[in-house]
């Protein structure tokens, strides 16, 4: 006998703290682009989101990224669209979340990179910071 | 407790489908609830029906299809990672549904813990 | 007043393959705990060098390891560091269920 | 010179695909003979005809098949890989053949250089 | 125009060097099972070859696997397999090909084994005698 | 009398990432080329922690990176180490027909 399946939730007025782990490179993998787009579905609920880049995830929003001669898709401009849905988040009375866009400096700093190689405004943290941030979340989503 | 589940590789390519099959099956046996598991990146592969392991290995397709049918487990495979790599409704295995990234968000509001397991 | 919250971290990766373990070392919050599992497990084995990076922190994180990975790598008759626990699936769920949330290190 | 590819990923995933098809199209546009390109591993999705990309995005499916048929390319998809995860005839995309791991070994006497692409 | 694609090619009598380079852990990915499968069907065309272990590949040959409780297929006894189609090529005047089963020192040392930890006999290389041994293949086969 | 034979070797990974480039300097004979390609094109970034790998071993290895995959990665302006040389997937072409063999770090 199959039990009954329900797929449907009431999930009405619930909000939880998503943190969404970025620690892959872009283009090598496909990884990078389709956790973007889990970070964009997640504005669709309000929810309040860290999006956090760390060890080769800050690779991934390097500025001037050109992928014409590889072939592939630049999916870098969306990266963007996140910053102003921060951007949205932040100045919108009407829009109930908080989202934070941050970079771990150890990352950064040991693949020679500065925050001015970046294509979006992020905050830059010590690892004792980010700990204490990812330490916070409810929902984890890491790929 | 309630948890969601998410799977981010294929079977048998990496163990990550393995391990959340085992995972979940301890969970629903151990009288904790599972109401979804989300097939994301790789993961929609899971539901691909055509799957035919050698005969001494496990089908984890089939395997995944049983205890959702046992426990009442709704199997989403995200429609985008889906479309990208052709696994259709015309190769959907039983038990499997297509559907929005939307259904992964909601997961992690429904539950009380979300788990992923991936490469 | 609810305690400070825990969180539960698993790595799947073998240590001397990724960087996984290292990161999961430095970003975790002391009093975390950590599951090894798959290719993770390796860093669990007494004896070899990444041995020294999850005995080094055992005052700061609860260290636990699957078992039926370890025996499908033909580790059973190792020795594991001292401190890490070995739990089956079933343990895994309540580790899940103890900790306030969970963070795959992928 | 006769190059031999192989392709141990499937499309998207990796960027094995997309360097494998980079590699050999440059290869055939450069004089070379690529006689043929094995796909194993996750590689055997490389052939699945239901792959469908974003609009914006390359159709790496559609790729390989044309430029097999421009350059007279045999693109095999190993059986025994492809059996496991569902790559079967009712999917397999235009310029693609099942074969037997047999035909890499071949590929690799036939020709004078083996180039592997994967993760 | 399509251009005309042949699917059969004269290989008769070519006999090369093969090595199959095997660096991942068993398990964590199908690697290691499936490139088994390639070294075994280099024996049905009498090719020379190398299986080479080499850092987290050195793993796949340990000892007393046993996969129950994880669900999966136990793939080790196939390495019996190949040893003892290497035996047979060793011994066998009518099999006209080489195989060597090699391991690297330094990987296995590292990962605090020995080779009395294997389930099969293979040679161990130090790090400059396996180079020399790469360095003199026709075709190298990894994953 | 034919010369000594030279192989290439590609490397595609991170070396912060994974093992693989340094697998690959330890293993490949002195006199080999290696190609950097995908996620691999970040060890030859000058002014990275992994920039020092590479340039210890200039004097052993030909070193390549391709640069359609440093110019996906937003790296075309950064300064390359000294002695690495951009090919593009002809260059890489070329490359494997002038070496005897290929051998991918995977």
């Amino acid at each position: 006998m199959n039990a009954e399946i329900a797929t449907e939730f009431d999930t009405e007025g619930v909000q939880k703290n998503f943190m969404f782990v970025n620690r892959k490179a872009p283009y090598g993998s496909i990884y990078a682009l389709e956790a973007l787009e889990m970070v964009l579905i997640s504005a669709a609920f309000e929810q309040n989101a860290v999006i956090a880049f760390i060890d080769d995830g800050v690779y991934q929003i390097v500025k001037g990224q050109d992928t014409k001669a590889a072939g592939m898709k630049n999916f870098s401009p969306t990266f963007g669209v996140i910053e102003m849905e921060k951007e949205d988040a932040d100045e919108d009375p009407d829009i109930d979340m908080v989202w934070r866009i941050v970079v771990e400096r150890d990352s950064m700093e040991q693949r020679g990179l500065t925050a001015e190689d970046f294509s979006i405004a992020v905050e830059v943290l010590d690892s004792a910071e980010l700990a204490d941030l990812m330490n916070a979340q409810d929902v984890v989503l890491s790929a | 407790m309630k948890f969601g589940v998410m799977v981010n590789e294929g079977p048998f390519t990496h163990q990550a489908s393995d391990t959340a099959y085992r995972f979940t099956k301890a969970a629903v046996e151990g009288g904790h609830q599972v109401p979804r598991v989300f097939f994301y990146f790789d993961g929609v592969n899971n539901g691909n029906k055509l799957s035919e392991p050698q005969a001494d290995d496990r089908n984890l397709v089939k395997l995944w299809g049983e205890l959702a049918a046992a426990h009442g487990i709704d199997l989403v495979i995200c429609v985008a990672a889906a479309l990208r790599r052709g696994m259709k409704d015309e190769i959907l295995a039983e038990g499997f549904r297509i559907s929005g990234l939307g259904q992964l968000v909601e997961l992690g509001l429904a539950t009380d813990r979300t788990v992923v397991f991936g490469d | 007043m609810k305690g400070e919250r825990k969180m539960l971290h698993t790595v799947n990766k073998s240590p001397y393959e990724r960087n996984t373990l290292e990161s999961c070392l430095r970003l975790a919050k002391a009093g975390s705990a950590i599951l090894l599992i798959e290719d993770g497990v390796y860093a669990a084995i007494a004896g070899s060098a990444a041995a020294d990076q999850v005995a080094a922190r055992t005052d700061d994180f609860t260290f636990h390891v699957l078992g039926p990975d370890i025996e499908a790598r033909g580790l059973a008759d190792k020795q594991l560091i001292d401190g890490v626990a070995v739990v089956d699936y079933t343990g895994f769920v309540e580790l899940v269920a103890e900790y306030d949330a969970v963070q795959s290190w992928l």
